[in-house]
């Protein structure tokens, strides 16, 4: 769906306190999780995130080159965010672009604090995160998946980075945003953290947010990403998993 | 370390494979002239105006097609443009590397879009808004998401299937949807040689040990409508001849089952 | 010769650093809240409408802006324009390359714009000189010419102070020159996680102690405005919430100091 | 010459059974191929087809660049066929195109399968082909010669490689088509042969034949390549051969 | 094995081309202020509006002029626009490698250029079809297929010879075909100091042992047009002087010779 | 400033012998050479040229990188001319094109033929010039500075580069042209010469020059060089240097 019109036009959150979508200001798309999709790959996740599609896959630790890449130290995490041609509205050309480049290298840091990577001196672990169609908040959900790919890849991690998106929608606090809460609203707040610890690995943030609201959000998003973690650790048992009412 | 190669098989297989093969059996047991488990999924990227998965075996794809307004080439005023795009995703194999294209994926695509072009499966010219000014550009992008050889059949595929399902966007321009025009169902099968035997629809083990490959790719009116002999090696016009009716045949196959 | 690095400490520079921070001082003597000397001199580049050549400690950038007729993109046809970009110039630093920007260049970029942009210091929609047809372009171009430590906050402070005196060029279409219609004066404020400890403005050797990096860019009117968590580490929520809220007093005092 | 007009307008066929230039339908444009014309190569040929003028250099077999591209076990052949920025009506921007990227490829191939490349392992034979000037037919025209400069750089081959393009125009197969036939033909059969067996190191098709049509033109093709390949041998002789008359 | 070079000459030959040129004689035997043996061949390719091969020597080059419809640059409305491009192609040496040009190549091309368009030898203003809006492009590419030394003058000559022989389509767009309009004919002549001694037209021995490269393009009424020099060392004054009045002699002979 | 008009239109040298700008035909621009303005080069230097503003960094002699760019004789010399987005009229678009690719090519070389690079085999020097604001003479300038930049950083050198630019302007010849006399004269020769010898190590033209013109435009070259050179002198031991009347 295009919306089409101006900031000023449109109205995303309705009389009754549901948003555009339906959903309260706390509520989760639905949510799917699927381990080793693919067969190639030392590990790999699917994860449908509202009408996200994103798949992820993990090969490694491997000899990192060229060689002088490579940290006496540690494994280096290579991940490639990248989003599919046909994956947004508007055709996208092929290759990198500096959005993703930068969505790149923020999530290899993330995954870089969640994993042993002190095991693997001269290693290095390559995740590639393919969004096959975009519907807001491709960055954690792809980041999301990541992290449930590493750990079906055996590779031993400190604990699990999980994330979750909040922003301001005519003026009120709102969970995960949608697609047209995304593009009219007025601040997006990505976060990602390690799941027992709560520290956090990943913040971006624009809009416009006073400290209170910065609060309020990052307390939904803490709370969020406990049920969000159970997905990832029933689909690395199950194989699959699925939260369909995303609510508490 | 060496990035650009598929690896190399153990003797072992090698011999293995070339046995089977004298008695009449493929690589994973199936009949010569048989295809792999096939499965097609239209409509996975409900957003895009087409799009097909394809798994042959455990090679998988992602065909989805795009349309959008644009300008027509100068030389083809009254027709809308085609164009066929592969990316060899590093997510399918332990050595394919993100950047742009190389020769593997170019061929590859250049393949695809000939089968789909010289068949002339789409109307192009159905697809002009406004002569020489405004046509509908048709970019077909392909993923590959897991490879396990044979590629080219399995793009091929996928992009049919995603064409057959495809939607022009013309509400976009004040205009109807309409179906995209499309006119015949052009299926590609690709055999490699193995130590003088030509079998279809080759894994990467068997397209590991195989010297020639040639692909035909045929339409239902019973014409050859795009050749591509690749691969280091040669098949002499006998080898061709047999792989040009097997084609026939089981192109008619594929087209029955999955692109109905 | 790796190229990529910058270079690593020793191991008693390493653990003097850190013996420092536990009694509250920095690298180089300062207490544990404050900025190195900082030095703005706008219109360093006389020919371009807005320039400003910052110094933060030995850290030096020099921010043009340009600003020139262009299209508007197709979803904002009433709104100028606003691209930023750095150079990390091999004069900078002895492993720093020529060449397209690499990751560390293109976030750094972002940061820098997004702080800009968000805040709406810049009033876009005074930049239209016919709707969806013709608008300014505001280019910002950053060179970093010595490095040592937070370019963020330094190639931030001198895009705003470029951006404050900058003249938009409206005599060259036959109109009159204008002042470039700014809101507010948006501030970025880089911290590092130096062994639990976050501290403002991190020279080059503190970066290379360092875990975890946050920027926090505020408005006058006590919004924020943009973040970014950065490098690897991790933060608690508590050390993000005392970053906010130094943020907003280490802004007010560069904003009062440098940006009048 | 260029022709101007839609498919339909433009009559490919006489109705005395000739072509548009005035050939018949199993006759060859006039061949000239060269030795030996450049210096600094260790091999070389010129090949004049038609109004094609394509020119091939070889260097090597020599150590392969850079090493990780070197194979234990045999030489590689790189070759790169590229048209000149004024070979062509309209001018065409220099550097690799897609379309020459994937004849590099394909002629890579059909070259590697003429010489003993087992005899030079870890080394790398390099086969420039630069189109002076096109005129349809490029991509065998070059490969025939490229396989001739092969052969005066003492290249070890197995056989010569030796090719030639079949097509139908307005219903009716025939042989070595024209810029014209090529435009506005209705299929374009390019294909390369080993000259003693007969074996079949390229093709590619596209346009539209019945399985009859397609044994007519791989007749016809058997058939000149015989001739061709005896204009490569005279050449190679001679350091000079030329067939003005293309016809049997 | 670094590919960038042109391999070191032996201590012998270097030697003895040091000797010789004392006794004033050249690497291949020529006196010290000729050039090789030339032969110009205009109408190369029959298809292109111009061009010309030319040999000096064991150097081979083939210049194509191409002639195009196209938009005039913003800052010269009313003249046509001219470009020139040389490929070193890896036929013509064994280290050059394929891809974009180097900067021997660039510094070639613009030092071809600059000898053409300085001595306004094109006349520019008379390749306007429609003031600000559509002119002639004149696109001088060369391609260099044997390399024995001295590829400016090479290039340089084969590009004036082509455009000597330049018809501009005109009847492509409703007009009358008409010949490039040219006004003066520009020779370039470059030396090459060897050990004190500078000689014209060097081969790649003596560009081997050489020190500094001087290029001086005259035309006929008696101008300086361009000049270059090139290449690690120095030159008096006095020997430029002696090079530039050199030039006039050798580019009036070769002006008469091929470029009549 | 920006002069609007066709080449007969504007008139660059006024009626009591001087120029547009006031100077005489043999006066030169304001000078300023400061050195050591850079904290991480090993040597720096910025000039400021009329309304050039150029600085300059000197890394090295250091390892040559990659390897097989190193010379086992000599170091190489790298330098990199680059003009600031902002530098120009126009916005710039960043990173390297044609012109400065030739001037980077022929600063190197003029550079090389002063530095004693036999002393650092295998070894490389990197030479940064940034053109902060450009106003004509700008490649002159950065060599320059870049010399004495060189000087600076303790790298032993033969002698100084020094430079000057002289051209011809409404048929007369004159000394370091300013940016109307660059867009709209008739001639450019910019020369840079080995201090001491008065040996030249860049040279390049165009435009229109008698051989007269040229004797008298490198006449005064060589005059004014003496005088700059004196400039680069005073910046070295005085870390600042200034010359604010050209003339003599």
């Amino acid at each position: 769906m295009i919306l089409v019109g101006t900031e000023s036009d449109i109205k995303l959150f309705n009389e009754d306190g549901t948003r555009i979508d339906g959903r309260t200001v706390e509520e989760l798309r639905p949510i799917k999780i699927e381990t080793d999709v693919l067969n190639r790959a030392d590990g790999s996740a699917m994860i449908e995130w509202g009408g996200n599609k994103i798949m992820v896959a993990v090969y490694g630790p491997r000899e990192a080159y060229p060689k002088h890449t490579q940290d006496i130290n540690r494994a280096i995490v290579k991940a490639r965010y990248n989003m599919a041609a046909f994956s947004v509205d508007e055709r996208k050309r092929p290759g990198p672009d500096r959005r993703s480049m930068e969505i790149s290298k923020v999530i290899s840091e993330a995954l870089t604090s969640s994993i042993m990577v002190e095991k693997f001196p001269r290693a290095q672990i390559d995740v590639t995160i393919e969004v096959l169609q975009a519907d807001a908040g491709t960055r954690i959900a792809g980041l999301t998946a990541a992290s449930v790919a590493i750990a079906a890849a055996g590779i031993p991690m400190r604990d699990f980075v999980v994330g979750c998106t909040a922003g301001k929608v005519d003026g009120h606090i709102v969970l995960d945003l949608c697609k047209e809460e995304d593009n009219f609203g007025q601040a997006d707040l990505p976060v990602a953290v390690l799941a027992k610890s709560g520290k956090v690995v990943l913040m971006q943030m624009d809009g416009d947010l006073s400290e209170d609201e910065f609060n309020q959000a990052t307390d939904m998003i803490m709370r969020a990403t406990k049920r969000i973690n159970q997905l990832q650790r029933e689909a690395l048992t199950t194989k699959y998993s699925e939260a369909i009412a995303g609510g508490e | 370390m060496p990035r650009d190669e598929l690896g190399v098989l153990s003797e072992i297989k090698r011999s293995t494979i070339l046995r089977q093969i004298k008695s009449q059996k493929r690589n994973d047991g199936r009949d010569l002239n048989t295809f792999r488990p096939i499965t097609v999924q239209t409509g996975f990227v409900t957003k895009a105006p087409g799009s097909a998965m394809v798994q042959i075996g455990k090679t998988r794809v992602l065909a989805g097609v795009k349309i959008e307004e644009g300008e027509p080439f100068p030389d083809t005023p009254n027709q809308g443009v085609l164009t066929t795009n592969v990316e060899l995703l590093p997510m399918a194999f332990p050595t394919f590397e993100s950047g742009p294209p190389n020769e593997n994926a170019i061929e590859l695509a250049r393949v695809v879009d000939r089968g789909i072009r010289e068949s002339k499966m789409i109307d192009l010219k159905g697809l002009v808004i406004e002569p020489a000014k405004k046509v509908w550009i048709v970019f077909i992008d392909i993923d590959v998401l897991d490879f396990d050889g044979n590629l080219i059949d399995a793009c091929s595929l996928a992009s049919v299937a995603a064409l057959k399902t495809a939607i022009v966007p013309g509400s976009t321009i004040g205009q109807k949807d309409f179906q995209l025009p499309i006119t015949c169902t052009p299926v590609s099968v690709t055999f490699v040689d193995i130590d003088g035997t030509l079998v279809p629809d080759p894994d990467l083990e068997e397209e590991q040990v195989s010297g020639a490959r040639i692909t035909v790719t045929t339409s239902e009116d019973g014409k050859l409508r795009a050749m591509q002999k690749g691969s280091v090696g040669s098949l002499s016009m006998d080898q061709i001849k047999g792989a040009i009716s097997m084609s026939f045949n089981l192109g008619k196959e594929l087209r029955e089952k999955y692109l109905r």
